[in-house]
């Protein structure tokens, strides 16, 4: 069901300490946020994709269809930013008249665009970096040394728990209507999705009961004390990281200023 | 200008065509939002989560069972709005879970169990994003939640049909969170020629175009999901009431 | 006696979303009328093969056939197919959706698009041949664990399938109750419907079925009636599966000796009057000499 | 060989919120040491009563004991009997709250206080006791059924309890598998905890248990040593009960003069044995003659 999750277990990075790989996906983020150049996005874009591919060892495929993924708001998205709607018509490269108005394209429109585009795959290869190398359990554990709010983390790793005991449980409902013609026709659609969630709300209500008293059995009193597995640290890897992101950064702004190798 | 129109009428059918999954829309993509606006939406939405944050561990101190239900609340969410909803089109989507959340749970536990959500849609799903995230939990953990338990309240108080304020509340919260997620872009990348007004104008009627179907569907489901559990687990409703302090009619 | 194939599986193979394979190329048919057990340990496959018959699943590779024609897709296909294999889940909790019985059995033949009064006369009938009439009225998460199973069957029933398949129908069940369960679809069999169903329980298959299918690791290891493949210590050891004890302890005796072979005994009743009878001769005999 | 008693109960009574009696007027001891088995139908009020001697459920009328001392509900000796009595619940669904096996475990023994290195070793001991060290670092979701179930006595053997409870341990596992947990329930007994579990499969208790009770409806209606309960068919009726089938056999074979008896056999294993041992025998017997 959730191979992004999968993978986070399974890919040969599991074993770097996940605050060196949330410091690199981090750095590499901000500093492709703060950039916003062309030149900058596309090295990330190929940086991220190299170390998730070659490194942790993704299939390029399942990688590439993840690109996909906000393909949909990406492309709206671009879209209505490129997109300007205007009296002045010598402003359009492209348009059509409504009225007295164009609506169509500018040029800085959609320069605006295509930096977004590139900023924003950048930005998600960095986090798709993150969450295919590194298991949301450790991810916890890392939070809970930032200390942040204990009850944030505990609920968070109670969610993720429960997940992917409720998504089984709606697959089977889903399965057991589906077999009994449950999604014929949009209306009985719309009624057997309706008792799936409202089934799906009870038994999740009464396994949160259960969930106490198991939990009671075991002396809980209020808080999830948990014992975090010990992970190998490397203050190496933490530094490269940083430096990473800074050169990035240095790189950016000296294109920026039209100096260095990076001058566009 | 007739083979222009011609491209953009191609590019406009290309985009409004490419959605394979329209309800995406609500979520700001990893990346788009500038940083300054990254930040800013992170901090107007901290105090809300620290209120909700505080609000939480205060009724859990007292009710211990209170943290095991919110964690399953929160699984439940995130279960609800990977479902597909049924639609005329054909197309696929999923429901928010706003209005549906926001009565069931209270604003002020939507907003941390909202905020864990889309962290979750992000890290297992690769919707939304962590730059982001501070602008996707404003609008849709946040500012939709307020606005739907705000029209549940106010049509408790009208005396309108259960059914009615339920729908409402599913499908302004919906709309509303949406309108949010337009205003969002818009400030970030106000029109050159029209500014932040014509910006909103367009991101609005774009994504007008997938959400108002959305917002009725997703209002429907709701009254559906609502009318099963009044019949049902009306016990486990009452219980659960200890969060927003509400009653159900 | 076993009659035409109903449902077949020609090189099917699946793996689930998460790319773990669940069924390797596999081929067989069931008999019409039979009554047919998949055998194998948890995580054989044989719910994933179940999801097949009925069009929930759809094969990677391979095609799925049911009375002689392929299986299609299509909504109109699998509403047909849907209406003829009816599946009753391992756990009825996960089945049984609906706030009482009467309208959970009644989801099924609504979705048929039959018109009320036969809907009302195909509840009944299923409320009754499930043995739990009774209950039509009550809200169903009260009832007991066996209860809801048998409400769950009647879920199938009263969409009148040809095929009825039952995943674990005893897990979960003491004897007795397992033994109703099992004795309530002996007597659908005898009229007319195919029964098939999957256990890890070998007693079960050899008193049972008519016809075994050996299944592990996704793949089909071996098939044939159940005094042939049970005995087969090799394809037992294989599945990873123990001889069923009706077999073993008869054999012992046998080996002393001691009763004599017809045809071995397929359930503790056979066993016990075989025993019974055996030893009333013997002791006749002892008492003549 | 059976020591004191560790838990008591006396004519403890006790009701569902809603009104439903569980248990009516039990009172019973089960023995320091010994492998006891609570044998009933579904809904017999097993778990209910397993609730009781871990303190999370109190008793309407009638006092639970542990050790001899009476039990007291507040927060430390709750903490204190909870730490020497942990039950292993029936879906370790419900009771695995975290996604790594490694926190999972944990959880109990830092709720005793223990420092972190104690912790650290007591996690890891338990995990290889219940063959799951290999899984430390997987997800609890990427385990299976029976996986998940050897995780959910980690647990309980990470707070090392003088007692394991264990509420229906061979549940929806096949033959193997259960046969697997019950092997390292004989392990843990064997160096000294009292193991006690419900179950509704009367071969299990019949083969496995030292002391069976006998539940019914929220009352118990007999006790005693397996061979004593599981023979009475007045009793076994009352239960809703069948006798276990090696029993049976042994009894028609013994009526036929085949077997004599020491003493009966408790699982198949013994029976062949007396077969094939009296069987010999009775060949060289034959052969004398």
């Amino acid at each position: 069901m959730l191979k992004i999750d999968r993978y986070a277990y399974t890919n040969k990075l599991r074993c770097v300490h996940p605050a060196e790989k949330l410091a690199f996906a981090l750095a590499m983020l901000i500093a492709c946020l703060a950039l916003s150049s062309r030149l900058a996005s596309l090295l990330v874009v190929l940086f991220m994709a190299a170390s998730a591919v070659l490194r942790a060892k993704i299939p390029a495929l399942f990688y590439l269809k993840l690109l996909l993924v906000p393909a949909s708001f990406l492309l709206a998205g671009v879209f209505t930013v490129a997109l300007s709607f205007s009296k002045d018509a010598s402003l359009f490269l492209a348009g059509v008249k409504l009225g007295g108005c164009v609506l169509g394209f500018t040029a800085a429109g959609l320069a605006t665009a295509l930096d977004l585009f590139l900023k924003s795959l950048g930005a998600v290869s960095c986090l798709y970096f993150l969450v295919l190398t590194t298991p949301a359990v450790e991810i916890f554990a890392l939070l809970r040394k930032l200390r942040l709010p204990p009850l944030f983390v505990e609920l968070m790793a109670l969610v993720y728990r429960f997940i992917f005991v409720l998504l089984e449980t709606a697959e089977k409902i889903y399965l057991s209507q589906s077999s009994r013609g449950g999604y014929a026709t949009l209306k009985t659609a719309y009624f057997s999705l309706g008792q799936l969630a409202a089934n799906l709300f009870a038994k999740s209500y009464r396994h949160s009961q259960l969930l106490f008293l198991t939990l009671s059995a075991r002396c809980y009193t209020g808080e999830l004390n948990v014992l975090d597995e010990p992970c190998r640290f490397s203050p190496r890897n933490l530094l490269l990281s940083i430096l990473a992101g800074l050169t990035l950064l240095a790189a950016g702004y000296c294109a920026e200023k039209g100096a260095g190798p990076f001058a566009r | 200008m007739r083979r222009k129109k011609l491209i953009l009428s191609a590019l406009a059918g290309f985009v409004l065509f490419s959605f394979p999954r329209p309800a995406l829309a609500m979520h700001i993509a990893e990346g788009f939002l500038p940083l300054g606006w990254c930040v800013f939406w992170g901090v107007l939405t901290l105090p809300f989560f620290i209120a909700g944050i505080l609000s939480i561990g205060k009724k859990v101190k007292h009710h211990p069972e209170l943290k095991m239900l919110l964690g399953l609340a929160g699984a439940f969410a995130f279960v609800l709005s990977a479902l597909k909803l049924p639609s005329v089109t054909g197309s696929c989507s999923h429901p928010t879970g706003v209005g549906l959340g926001a009565v069931l749970f209270g604003p002020a536990a939507m907003s941390v169990l909202g905020s864990i959500v889309l962290i979750f849609q992000a890290l297992l799903l690769a919707h939304g994003g962590l730059s982001t995230l501070g602008a996707n939990t404003f609008s849709m953990a946040v500012a939709g939640p307020l606005v739907a338990y705000a029209v549940y309240r106010f049509a408790l108080k009208l005396k309108l049909p259960f059914w009615l304020g339920v729908f409402l509340a599913a499908a302004l919260g919906d709309l509303f969170t949406y309108l949010v997620t337009s205003l969002q872009l818009a400030l970030a990348f106000p029109d050159p020629a029209g500014g932040m007004a014509l910006s909103f104008l367009k991101f609005a009627s774009i994504f007008a175009l997938t959400q108002i179907p959305l917002a009725v569907s997703e209002g429907l489901l709701t009254v559906v999901i609502f009318n099963l559990l009044t019949v049902h687990s009306r016990r486990e409703l009452e219980e659960l009431l200890v969060l927003p302090g509400g009653k159900i009619s | 006696m076993p009659g035409k194939p109903i449902l077949e599986a020609k090189e099917v193979s699946f793996r689930y979303p998460d790319g773990t394979p669940a069924l390797k190329n596999v081929t067989l048919a069931v008999a019409e009328g039979q009554k047919t057990a998949f055998l194998g340990p948890n995580g054989a496959g044989k719910t994933t093969l179940f999801l097949h018959f009925n069009g929930l699943f759809r094969p990677e590779r391979g095609k799925v056939y049911f009375a002689g024609r392929e299986v299609r897709y299509d909504h109109a296909s699998l509403l047909e197919l849907r209406k003829n294999v009816g599946i009753v889940f391992q756990d009825p909790e996960t089945q049984l959706f609906s706030a009482s019985v009467w309208q959970e059995v009644s989801f099924g033949p609504l979705n048929l698009g039959l018109p009320a009064p036969e809907v009302k006369e195909r509840v009944l009938a299923a409320l009754s041949a499930a043995q739990v009439l009774d209950l039509k009225d009550r809200p169903t998460h009260f009832l007991s664990y066996g209860q809801k199973k048998r409400v769950a069957i009647a879920d199938i029933l009263a969409m009148r399938p040809r095929v009825l398949i039952c995943d674990e129908p005893t897990a979960w069940l003491d004897t007795r109750r397992g033994k109703q369960i099992m004795d309530l679809f002996a007597g659908l069999n005898a009229s007319g419907t195919t029964i098939v169903f999957s256990t890890h329980d070998v007693d079960l298959a050899y008193s049972w079925a008519d016809y075994v299918f050996l299944l592990k690791d996704g793949a089909l290891i071996g098939e044939g009636p159940p005094e042939a493949v049970l005995s087969d210590p090799r394809l037992l050891a294989a599945a990873e599966l123990e001889k069923p004890w009706v077999a073993e302890v008869y054999e012992e005796l046998q080996c002393k000796g001691w009763v004599a072979g017809r045809r071995p005994p397929r359930s503790k009743e056979e066993l016990l009057a075989l025993i019974g009878e055996r030893g009333a001769r013997g002791a006749e005999l002892r008492k003549v000499k």
